[in-house]
């Protein structure tokens, strides 16, 4: 099925890139979202099968891969839209497209993927298309936003390279001859810890970038936004989720191991560094997207933390990352309505919005609530757990920091909402406003609505699946 | 009340007034007919009576000797203070309704004074309820009785702190002067000026319905245990030398600058906290 | 029976919700009220029946990771229920009135509307629900709901900022709770409160830990000083139906998870009496100083609700001493005086709230410095503010009285128990409500005079705006008040019954005790009854003796000076003058003058600010420290890629090296300790 | 002898970090390029002779032939100054190298590990740690470009190491190569020329917070 996938995908993709014509471009994505969700359906029934010698669906992959379908079709509905409001040319219409197909499958692939060697090609593959995506707007930002994007990747893929070479060596001793993570995981006791060490730094150094913590962060911010607020969704969602699965994935080998702990540390300081840098900028920043991509920062710094302290966290860090990628697109999404009635992202020339547009309003105030994982936003019932492992693990003072930390973020987060929400704008021209249709948010209600439904009453068989994920750990 | 101010002028030399002069005062007054600011509204008409009420209810609490008051029952102190509460608070708005930059000033001194009084009044029947176990009126002054030295000496300060009380909440020298013709310098007068006809009257008799009312408070620490009998005359008597005693106090002593009136009124605090000490000290409770 | 009608309350709840969102232009308050109603007759009905067939439970299977949901309702939630149930059903008849000029902006009103409903259910359900997960998420409900129900001005500035404030410190609140059910979480593993009973009933000791954590969670909720700064912010900008129930109810719920956590938690309870009594009393003291300062109405009446919280505080302190002692008088007199002055604080001061939306519809302002004399067009307002403000300074006949005295027959039973320090504490606890009731008084015949006597002290037009809806409602409340005032004992066995909640099985049956303060309140309520006979009786006599005499008006007399009186009026600031200056060393008044200086003197003024200084001190400046320090590190993200590879560079390096340092520092310090 | 090829490989950096004109630096990396050549075909003598055939291509096609080709092309294009321009004097980069060398070298004493090949290992930490002292060291964008190459050499180098019992490693690194050569190079030599002739960093500082 990977094969057909991926054949599918770039035949889709070749397809769109040459042809110009309206009516194949969105008769093709729409065979591409099927194909995508047939493939999603067929991993999910082979859960567990090697296919193709490199791939295979464990629990884990299948949960994202289900997050992903779920944020993918309202992605591409709304890149849709997009292109027919600014009514794009045939050409980037369909460079457009390609990439956000290729990134799409680019990720499907890197969660199914069971050696870190393709996994690394694949995790190649996601840079490559997302550029595409963040220079769809051809000017000098935009430039400037995909040099930074491409080089730190480009750095940090080096990083995960090296510390697969530092892995190999360290498998030298061991004597395995794959990179097969069940192998790995098998024989993680034979492995020698000083290089295990050198690898898991270097490994998780360079998944930094792309799920989006201190250190390597930082381009991800500017790519998500200059990138189309569909694509910025697409950023901000299954791409930091694909990082999450490379960080997971290496930490689980790691717990069958003696440097376990120390892994944890390191992990637990660059999630502590990542909530601080999110909250220093939450409470200075002006442009709302960038402010969506810093919160999604700050989530992927508890995330990381729930996975670092274990316990009841490993299961909250799962629970929180697939709610998160149910929120944070809704929020994206939403933006592109903001934007076509005020034309800026600076919260300063915005204001109002409930006057404009209302049933947009409610999305950004429910948002607001969900993203700050105020109850009764899903995100709470995640966060509530990983505070409770902070405190069976003792970690008091940490926990403290961590609510300071987030409260503040829910001061500066609020501050800018309410002010995009209800305060009256400064100057602007009531009558070239257009009149949107409440119906561009059905999307965003649905995908909230998700977040509540699975955090508060989440089916058996999701239970089910991430404990059997969490397995992987210990 | 007469009294008082007979004392005062012969006090001061002058033959004064007869002792009924007052109440010929209010009968004359009720007599009259009534003047009203066009400011001033039905609240203003209202005041006098509640006020005059508040103070009938009152007296209605206390007992005597061993008769107990005609109401009477746990923690009816608390009551009686809030009562006078109710028609202080009613006399200070009607004040206010005025409109005069006078009866305003009169009105906050008043409710100020009436703030700073009242922890202190508390205290004392706290103290004395500690020291007879229960928390009515009757009760205390009817169980209340000085055997030991340290009780006498409390139950001097008690008499004292309420004496205090009684001037102030009549607004006495030294910490008013009813008799000033400046308005600055009143309290309570002040916030009367435009009442006239039966509300003044009202208003003059409850004055000294009060003060024969403290009086008889203190009364009852002297003659608790006595009979009826003699205890009747008893009360006459502590009646006359209170109000004798009061005359004196006013005739000898300078008013008080106002910015030094809450001081004085806080020694009465500071004093019944003494007392409350001293009661501690007498059922050993100190640990 | 009652499991079903909790189902249907939340269910209708919903369907309301529905129903608001989708209906058309005209009807949505009509559907929003007839809900309301059901909500409300349903709720009342559901006390009633708790209050005959005593307490019950239930549960309701939910999914991981919650559990079993428990339900549970006892003589505790009904009188919360019943509390909460008559302030909203007269605040939405009056929000009916007081709304009408906000017709046009119909979204608006729906989402008013929408999150009105929400609020109510949602705080009716805290009553019910007792599983840790569930509680949380309808606290926070509630508390978005009612910060969304403040803003409802939003366009307005300061609306906003006070909105956000009041979320922000609800938020700490609610962080604060979650703390303690992990902890419990964490020890039993359960998620229902039956775990806090067991758990503390194990560990003692830790439960005064436990109990500070979720007092200070609630008190965030309740104002209890020093966690009271968001009140005074939030109440002057809410629409003044929202201000009379947030003041009323919104805030009782914190005193009942305080309550509701004292029936759970099982310790010392000696220790947490003095505790709770201390800050109550500073509560009080602080909030009527406070209050006697301001110069807007509606922020003067939210200081009183601080006092009026810390004096429920004083009492559930008594109370809490009675369980500590083992002594059932002072347990039924604490409680049961904090429960009645719950009851009664939500009645004057809602109608306080209300007239106060009245003043501010006439005149489109709240600062009593520009009012004055308005008794002459709002003269149903006027009584009913008279009415509510001598019924918060606990006067009688009112039922403020009622509940204060039974707390000070609380202190003063407490006074004879042999024990020097808590003597001096019941000593110094009725010094407090002594002083209180003075300030108290003050501070509300500045506000009754000022407002509403005299003349107009500004040239700020006054309409006639008193409609029927803004005006019957207010009267039911003020009846209320005299109703309990008069005959309080109808309320007593209720009482009696909730107080038995705080029993912790121990032995005596404190009936004795609770007859004796029953007896005693009928007695206050026949008290007042003849006190109201008799100024009736007096008003009949001048009424007789002034008809035969003749009655004429003149201009108030002012020692002869013909000039416009009003400007010599005595205006607030200069009424509470004396109060001020003996104040201010406690308070922080920022005062600007400008005096005649010249021999034609330019305009001059005087005006005073005062200032909370608790606030700034607690709240303002950790927070600019805080703002400070995360300011310090904006220079990260500085869009120099250089920087960016440098920070992945670091942190290996650093990462890599530390073990290195570390052992290095541990050589150096075995090192010198060779030397 | 490859261990002498490496040493020299290690001077060359040495050079880079004093050299002040760009041509410079495309002259090393062309050095660096062949001496790669080298040492590939001495380490990798037991892969399978495809694989191998494949790897020296890629090494000398690429890293010696190609990328410096199109990067001198840009500098043209672009009419860039020839100056590096870097913000510290190149004595003090001299030093900074040196030290990393000798650190790496500390560092790989540390390792107690028989079957690690100590040479390939410093040679290419201190590559490494050189490439990203020239980034952050430098004006230039294009001489960012130019570091990046000389970290892949380094990377390239170590996965040299573990060449023989997995050349599929040493494949990814070329793949790593082609991607990094492709993405960045394309995007300059399309775009970032187009825009701003003589790019500096400083004009890409925009987006910021």
């Amino acid at each position: 099925m990977t094969g057909i996938f991926l054949i599918g995908t770039i035949l889709i993709g070749v397809l769109l890139y040459l042809n110009k014509n309206t009516i194949v471009h969105y008769s093709v994505v729409g065979v591409y979202v099927l194909l995508l969700v047939v493939f999603g359906g067929y991993e999910y029934l082979h859960i567990n099968e090697t296919e193709n010698l490199f791939f295979k669906p464990d629990a884990l992959s299948v949960l994202l891969l289900f997050a992903l379908c779920v944020v993918s079709l309202p992605a591409i509905y709304h890149t849709y839209k997009y292109m027919v409001i600014h009514n794009e040319t045939p050409r980037p219409r369909g460079l457009f497209f390609a990439a956000m197909i290729f990134l799409i499958s680019a990720i499907c692939m890197a969660y199914v993927a069971n050696n870190i060697a393709v996994m690394w090609i694949f995790v190649e593959i996601t840079t490559l298309s997302a550029s595409v995506l963040i220079y769809h707007h051809r000017n000098i930002r935009a430039l400037e936003g995909v040099w930074k994007y491409v080089f730190i990747c480009a750095i940090s893929i080096t990083f995960i390279y090296i510390g697969i070479l530092f892995l190999s060596l360290a498998m030298k001793e061991a004597g395995i001859e794959t990179f097969s993570f069940d192998a790995l995981m098998a024989h993680a006791a034979q492995l020698d810890p000083f290089w295990l060490k050198l690898a898991f730094l270097f490994i998780f150094t360079g998944f930094t970038a792309k799920i989006g913590l201190v250190p390597m962060y930082t381009a991800g911010i500017d790519a998500k936004d200059k990138a189309p607020a569909p694509a910025g969704a697409l950023l901000s969602s299954i791409l930091m989720n694909m990082g999450f699965v490379g960080i997971y994935r290496v930490y689980a080998i790691i717990s069958k191991t003696e440097i376990q702990s120390w892994a944890a540390t390191v992990m637990i300081v660059s999630a502590i560094l990542s909530i601080f840098v999110a909250t220093v900028y939450m409470i200075n920043i002006k442009n709302i997207k960038r402010m969506f991509a810093y919160s999604s920062i700050e989530h992927m710094g508890i995330v990381v933390l729930g996975l670092a302290v274990g316990g009841i966290g490993t299961y909250a860090a799962i629970l929180h990352i697939i709610l998160h990628t149910f929120v944070k697109p809704a929020l994206f999404f939403q933006f592109n309505q903001v934007y076509r009635v005020y034309q800026s992202k600076n919260i300063y020339d915005t204001g109002h919005y409930f006057k404009y547009n209302k049933a947009g309003a409610l999305v950004l105030l429910l948002g607001f609530f969900s993203a700050t994982a105020m109850p009764p936003s899903g995100l709470f019932i995640s966060e509530f757990l990983i505070f409770q492992s902070l405190f069976e693990a003792r970690m008091f003072i940490l926990l403290v920091v961590v609510l300071l930390l987030l409260t503040m973020i829910i001061w500066g987060f609020g501050s800018n909402i309410f002010k995009l929400l209800f305060t009256p704008p400064a100057a602007i021209n009531e009558k070239q406003i257009p009149r949107i249709s409440p119906w561009d948010s059905v999307t965003q209600y649905a995908l909230l609505a998700l977040a509540v439904f699975f955090a508060y009453h989440p089916p058996a068989t999701f239970v089910q699946l991430i404990h059997e994920a969490v397995k992987l750990i210990h | 009340m007469g009294i008082v101010v007979r004392t005062k002028s012969l006090a001061s030399g002058r033959k004064g007034p007869g002792i009924l002069q007052p109440i010929k005062d209010i009968i004359k007054l009720l007599r009259k007919g009534t003047v009203f600011s066009t400011t001033t509204s039905q609240l203003f008409k209202i005041a006098p009576t509640v006020y005059f009420a508040s103070v009938i209810m009152a007296i209605l609490m206390l007992p005597h000797g061993h008769l107990p008051g005609i109401i009477s029952f746990e923690g009816d102190f608390v009551m009686f203070a809030y009562i006078l509460g109710m028609g202080k608070f009613l006399m200070i708005i009607a004040a206010l309704d005025t409109g005069s930059s006078f009866e305003g000033m009169g009105a906050s001194r008043e409710a100020l004074f009436s703030m700073l009084i009242e922890p202190a009044f508390f205290i004392v029947m706290g103290s004395l309820a500690l020291f007879t176990g229960h928390t009515s009126f009757y009760d205390i002054f009817s169980t209340l009785q000085f055997d030991s030295t340290i009780s006498y000496l409390i139950g001097a300060l008690a008499a004292f702190v309420l004496l205090l009380v009684a001037m102030t909440e009549n607004s006495r020298m030294p910490v008013d002067d009813p008799k000033t013709h400046l308005e600055l310098t009143m309290i309570h007068e002040v916030m009367i000026l435009d009442n006239s006809g039966f509300d003044l009257g009202i208003i003059m008799y409850a004055t000294p319905l009060k003060f024969v009312m403290y009086g008889a408070l203190i009364t009852n620490f002297f003659i608790g245990g006595l009979p009826l009998q003699g205890s009747i005359p008893a009360f006459f008597f502590i009646q006359f030398v209170f109000a004798l005693v009061v005359g004196l106090i006013e005739s000898f002593m300078a008013r008080f600058r106002m910015g030094h009136n809450p001081q004085f009124i806080f020694i009465l605090t500071s004093v019944s906290l003494m007392i409350f000490f001293g009661v501690l000290l007498l059922l050993g409770k100190f640990i | 029976m009652e499991k079903l009608l909790i189902e249907w309350f939340n269910i209708i709840a919903v369907v309301a919700i529905a129903g608001i969102l989708f209906s058309g232009k005209k009807l949505p308050v009509k559907i929003s009220v007839a809900f309301h109603l059901t909500q409300i007759i349903i709720v009342s009905v559901l006390a009633v029946l708790i209050f005959t067939h005593g307490a019950g439970e239930f549960y309701i299977n939910t999914a991981w990771p919650m559990g079993k949901m428990a339900i549970r309702f006892d003589y505790l939630s009904a009188w919360f229920m019943l509390i909460l149930c008559f302030s909203f059903l007269i605040s939405t008849f009056y929000g009916i009135g007081y709304m009408k000029k906000y017709r046009e902006k119909q979204a608006k009103l729906k989402v008013h509307m929408i999150f009105y409903i929400l609020n109510f259910t949602s705080l009716i359900d805290l009553c019910l629900v007792q599983n840790a997960i569930m509680f949380l998420t309808v606290w926070e409900i509630m508390a978005i709901s009612s910060f969304i129900v403040i803003i409802f001005e939003w366009e307005k500035k300061e609306t906003l900022k006070a909105g956000i404030n009041f979320l922000i410190q609800s938020h700490i609140g609610i962080l604060l709770l979650t703390l303690g059910f992990i902890w419990v979480k964490v020890k039993t593993g359960s998620f229902d409160f039956a775990a806090i009973a067991s758990y503390t009933a194990l560990h003692p000791a830790l439960g005064i830990g436990l109990f500070i954590v979720f007092f200070t969670g609630f008190a965030i909720k309740a104002g209890f000083v020093p966690f009271h700064t968001w009140l005074p912010l939030a109440h002057p900008v809410a629409p003044a139906h929202i201000s009379g129930v947030m003041s009323g109810v919104i805030i009782k719920i914190g005193i009942f998870g305080i309550l509701r956590m004292i029936t759970l938690i099982h310790t010392d309870y000696t220790l947490i009496g003095y505790f709770v009594l201390i800050v109550s009393l500073i509560t009080g003291v602080y909030g009527v100083m406070l209050a006697i300062v301001q110069h807007n109405l509606k922020r003067l009446l939210a200081y009183h609700s601080i006092e009026n919280i810390g004096i429920i505080g004083m009492g559930t302190g008594l109370g809490c001493l009675g369980i500590g002692m083992n002594n059932p008088t002072l347990l039924a007199l604490g409680f049961g005086g904090a429960l009645l002055h719950t009851l009664n604080h939500s009645l004057f001061k809602s109608l306080l709230f209300f007239a106060a939306g009245n003043v501010y519809q006439a005149t489109h302002t709240l600062n009593i410095e520009a009012l004055g004399g308005l008794i002459k067009k709002l003269p149903h307002t006027t009584w009913l503010f008279l009415i509510a403000a001598l019924a918060i300074c606990g006067l009688p006949p009112f039922n403020g009285f009622v509940s204060e005295f039974i707390l000070y027959k609380g202190f003063f039973t407490g006074l004879q128990t042999n024990h020097f320090l808590f003597t001096l504490v019941m000593l110094f606890s009725i010094i407090g409500l002594a002083l209180i009731g003075g300030l108290a008084l003050i501070c509300f015949t500045k506000a009754f005079g000022v407002v509403f006597l005299g003349n107009n002290r500004s040239h700020t037009k006054t309409e006639k705006t008193e409609t029927a809806l803004t005006v019957v409602p207010l009267y039911i409340i003020a009846s209320a008040i005299l109703l309990i005032g008069v005959l309080p004992f109808l309320f007593s066995d209720t009482l009696v019954q909730v107080t038995t909640l705080f029993m912790k099985g121990s032995p005596i049956i404190p009936m004795n005790s609770v007859a004796l303060t029953i007896q005693n309140i009928v007695v206050v309520g026949g008290v007042s009854l003849g006190f109201i006979l008799i100024i009736l009786l007096f008003l009949f006599i001048r009424k007789k003796s002034m008809r035969s005499k003749a009655l004429c008006e003149y201009e108030t007399w002012s020692c002869g000076y013909t000039g416009s009186i009003p400007k010599a009026q005595y205006t607030a600031s200069s009424f509470i003058r004396s109060y001020r200056k003996l104040a201010e060393p406690l308070l922080s008044i920022h005062k600007e003058k400008k005096l005649a200086e010249t021999l034609y003197p330019a305009k001059i003024y005087q005006f005073t600010h005062p200032f909370d200084k608790l606030e700034t001190w607690l709240i303002d400046k950790p927070i600019s420290w805080y703002k400070k320090v995360l300011n310090r590190f904006v220079f990260i993200q500085n869009g120099n890629i250089q920087y960016y590879i440098l920070y992945g560079f670091l942190f290996i390096t650093l990462v890599s090296l530390f073990p290195l340092i570390i052992s290095i520092i541990n050589n150096f310090g075995k090192f010198i300790n060779q030397l | 002898m490859s261990d002498i090829l490496l040493i020299i490989f290690a001077i060359t950096l040495l050079f880079m970090s004093i050299s002040n004109r760009i041509f410079t630096y495309l002259n090393i990396l062309i050095f660096q390029g062949l001496i790669l050549f080298g040492v590939t075909l001495l380490t990798l003598s037991e892969i399978n002779i495809i694989n191998l055939v494949l790897i020296l291509l890629e090494t000398i096609v690429f890293k010696a032939i190609a990328v410096p080709y199109f990067l001198k092309t840009i500098i043209k294009r672009n009419k860039i100054t020839r100056e590096a321009e870097p913000y510290v004097p190149n004595f003090v980069s001299l030093i900074i190298v040196t030290l990393i060398i000798v650190i790496t070298i500390i560092l790989s004493s540390q390792i107690k590990d028989p079957n690690l090949d100590k040479t390939i290992f410093v040679v290419s930490l201190s590559n490494l740690f050189t490439g990203l002292y020239l980034i952050v060291s430098r004006k230039k964008i294009i001489t960012h470009v130019i570091a990046y190459l000389v970290i892949e050499n380094g990377v390239f180098i170590l996965s040299l190491a573990v060449g023989n019992e997995m050349p599929m490693l040493v494949n990814l690194g070329i793949m790593l190569d082609i991607f990094a050569s492709v993405l960045i190079l394309g995007i300059f030599f399309n775009k970032i020329g187009d825009v701003l002739n003589d790019p500096k960093v400083s004009q890409l500082q925009n987006l910021k917070d």
